[in-house]
């Protein structure tokens, strides 16, 4: 679905839902839950779809963005930066129940743009001398070393955009924007939930920041 | 009977799918545009920055800054984006791009190809090229069969510097359509009036003979 | 007297320059804002997306998609811009940041710094930490002279899991400044009262004392 | 100069050239000259900067872009994806009065990302299997080989805009963007022909490409 169609990409939230299976590796853009698609993670709870992998920032808060799944125990491993803000992660991960993959933060936004733009990989100095080191291979470019980290995919991708055409091209707002541009080039399928859904040809061509093939599928937010 | 090249790109053009992302190569593969099937929706990407491309201007609508990776001035559709060369190649190493049309100089029975450079006299550079063909879904060659002189193209290996190794999947001629397996060039279609023999002998390397050969029309 | 953290907080800001591109850390390092000279211009760097970082906003103008990196509202200033996290991490590790201000848990004489996690009891993440303190021209750490219960901060070497190894450029406490040198932390500044006796005796890792040190108001 | 001043980042054309130093290694934004800060590639052919090492797309024609700095025999040096339109850059490329690195365009572009990112460079798969590969690392992830590519820095950027603000902050507009963001991240001294320049704070933070503070000075195209 991700090219221009006869068919329409935007689609009922149920039609999206019925698309994630459990035990799949979501994305889903946000910050603090600021650019989280909270429409469609209310969705994957009342439909109780889990043992999933999340790639999140973040699980911020215990009401809020991808904290909700935490707190709904559909999560079984999430991938992220930060997870201080929502103190039920800390608690699942200390007693065994849900695992964290912690990434620093520079690194998991390029790490998804690798996957997204088909790079093997990428050097960068971020976590030289840490834990982050631990099992990655170490390479000297003149003098200097780096560190090897490589692309990160998954099946789905849920994002939250602004302004959504009916191509699929995306438009966001402020600190909105944060991981989705980047996850929107790194999944299968990728699912948008817009504030606003627009005629194609009515954004200017020049403002777009996702590209309409990128997407599959664009619910009302 | 058809022109070789409308022949050629007629035949590329019933390849693609609705929905497809396709990038096609300066010249020739341009025209294949002309020929998609009404019900076929593509987005066409200009590797120069943009996705949409649309047809030539209308006499005093040309807008200088808008133009194609050959330098022609072109439009954009309703639809269409812009981004830089870095989105522009992501897209394309992505694997976002679904067919890539190109021409060659050479083509081999390895799916390597040949159509940067001819070392001493031509050296345009490879621009888009090994991009494109490395990292596209589909590579479709679309080419005339043999040089000017009558010379072989399809090759048993390619004698020029390589755009990249083992990434063509099919090859489009005017005398028929080749698939590219591990096994070798496999004949897909012959073009009308064009026999086995007759590819055969103006091909350096040995293609495969299936049972059933379609007519490339 | 001045209360510590003014005093820290205060100190740093002197540090920032005429144009500087400067992130300050969640916390204190949030306060360094307050105490930019008025003909110093700066541009508040905010991670989660957007450059010109402003003040909280006034009561009534909140907006929820406008936060800093500590789920702050805040407010972007005229001039400012929003990006995706790939390009603000990029500003980041790309040497565009000029300071860095970040807390810290412990820091070292070779410029270690561990802020991020204490093994079996706090594991918050490293969010953007370890990109700031191995991306960032200059690191300031800005705190606390020494923990709540008197025990030293600035240690020979870090205990807890490091953050980045040897990217700390200056330490800022209540009761002085220090400075990472090849050699080991060179004391360049006191604070008002604060001897080199006292300073050193709350210090694990030994300081090196110039012939002049400076006063820190 | 690239952050938020009091002194103004707007100058004359006479001071921006100033900056710019016989030998030096010059980025140029453009694609056979769309994007191409024409003013200032002027600039440098009146004052006869020469002995450069220009990197650009392309050499693009004879009597436009890049292509007037080779007419004028001012580049000791092209590194760029293609010279096929301007037959002066073959035919001094032959005779040896110039050299020539060809590199892939999206190669290029990453390359130019890379040291603007901090990067210590990346895994491609592009120019595998030919004459690209020459003199490079080749790393082997998950049974598939990429070449190591690396960071491609200069001393001065020469870019154009549609428009920039005060602070430097840029919108460009249609195919004139191509590599002008990327090349803006990647040099010390960052020069914008803008063909409008708008007061700070006019433009909306969303819409800008390209943040002001990789900007040191705007020159009115």
């Amino acid at each position: 679905m991700k090219g221009w169609f006869r068919l329409k990409k935007v689609v009922s939230r149920e039609e999206a839902l019925s698309h994630i299976k459990e035990g799949q590796t979501i994305m889903i853009g946000g910050f603090l839950a600021v650019g989280t698609p909270e429409t469609l993670v209310d969705g994957i709870i009342e439909k109780r779809i889990g043992n999933l992998t999340v790639i999140n920032n973040d699980t911020a808060f215990v009401d809020k963005g991808t904290g909700k799944l935490v707190v709904n125990r559909l999560i079984k491993k999430f991938i992220g930066s930060h997870i201080g803000t929502n103190p039920e992660t800390g608690k699942q991960m200390h007693a065994g129940e849900l695992e964290v993959e912690l990434i620093p933060q520079g690194t998991l936004a390029e790490r998804i743009r690798s996957a997204g733009v088909g790079f093997g990989g990428f050097l960068t100095p971020t976590g030289l001398g840490t834990v982050v080191e631990k099992g990655k291979q170490k390479i000297e470019i003149n003098g200097k070393t780096y560190l090897l980290e490589l692309p990160l995919r998954a099946d789905v991708a849920l994002l939250k955009a602004a302004k959504a055409d009916e191509s699929g091209n995306l438009i966001y707002y402020r600190a909105a924007r944060n991981f989705n541009p980047l996850m929107a080039m790194a999944a299968d399928l990728v699912i948008v939930e817009a504030d606003e859904i627009v005629p194609k040809g009515s954004l200017d061509p020049d403002e777009i920041v996702t590209p309409g093939i990128f997407v599959d599928m664009i619910v009302k937010g | 009977m058809t022109a070789p090249r409308e022949l050629i790109v007629k035949r590329v053009a019933r390849f693609l799918k609705d929905g497809d992302v396709v990038n096609l190569g300066i010249g020739m593969p341009t025209l294949v545009a002309n020929y998609v099937p009404e019900d076929v929706h593509i987005v066409l990407h200009s590797e120069n920055g943009f996705l949409g491309l649309g047809p030539n201007p209308k006499p005093g609508e040309e807008d200088p800054q808008v133009i194609n990776a050959g330098g022609q001035l072109v439009t954009i559709l309703p639809g269409g984006c812009c981004f830089d060369s870095a989105m522009s190649f992501g897209i394309i190493r992505g694997g976002h791009v679904n067919v890539s049309v190109l021409g060659a100089l050479e083509v081999d029975e390895e799916g390597n190809l040949a159509n940067w450079m001819v070392p001493g006299k031509l050296v345009p550079g490879m621009g888009g090229a090994m991009d494109l063909v490395a990292g596209a879904k589909t590579v479709i060659v679309a080419m005339e069969h043999t040089t000017k002189n009558g010379e072989p193209k399809i090759l048993k290996k390619c004698r020029l510097p390589l755009t990249a190794a083992k990434e063509v999947n099919i090859i489009v001629t005017e005398l028929g359509v080749m698939e590219v397996t591990p096994e070798g060039l496999v004949l897909k279609e012959l073009a009308p009036g064009v026999t086995v023999d007759e590819i055969q002998s103006k091909t350096e390397a040995k293609l495969i003979i299936p049972e059933v050969i379609g007519s490339m029309e």
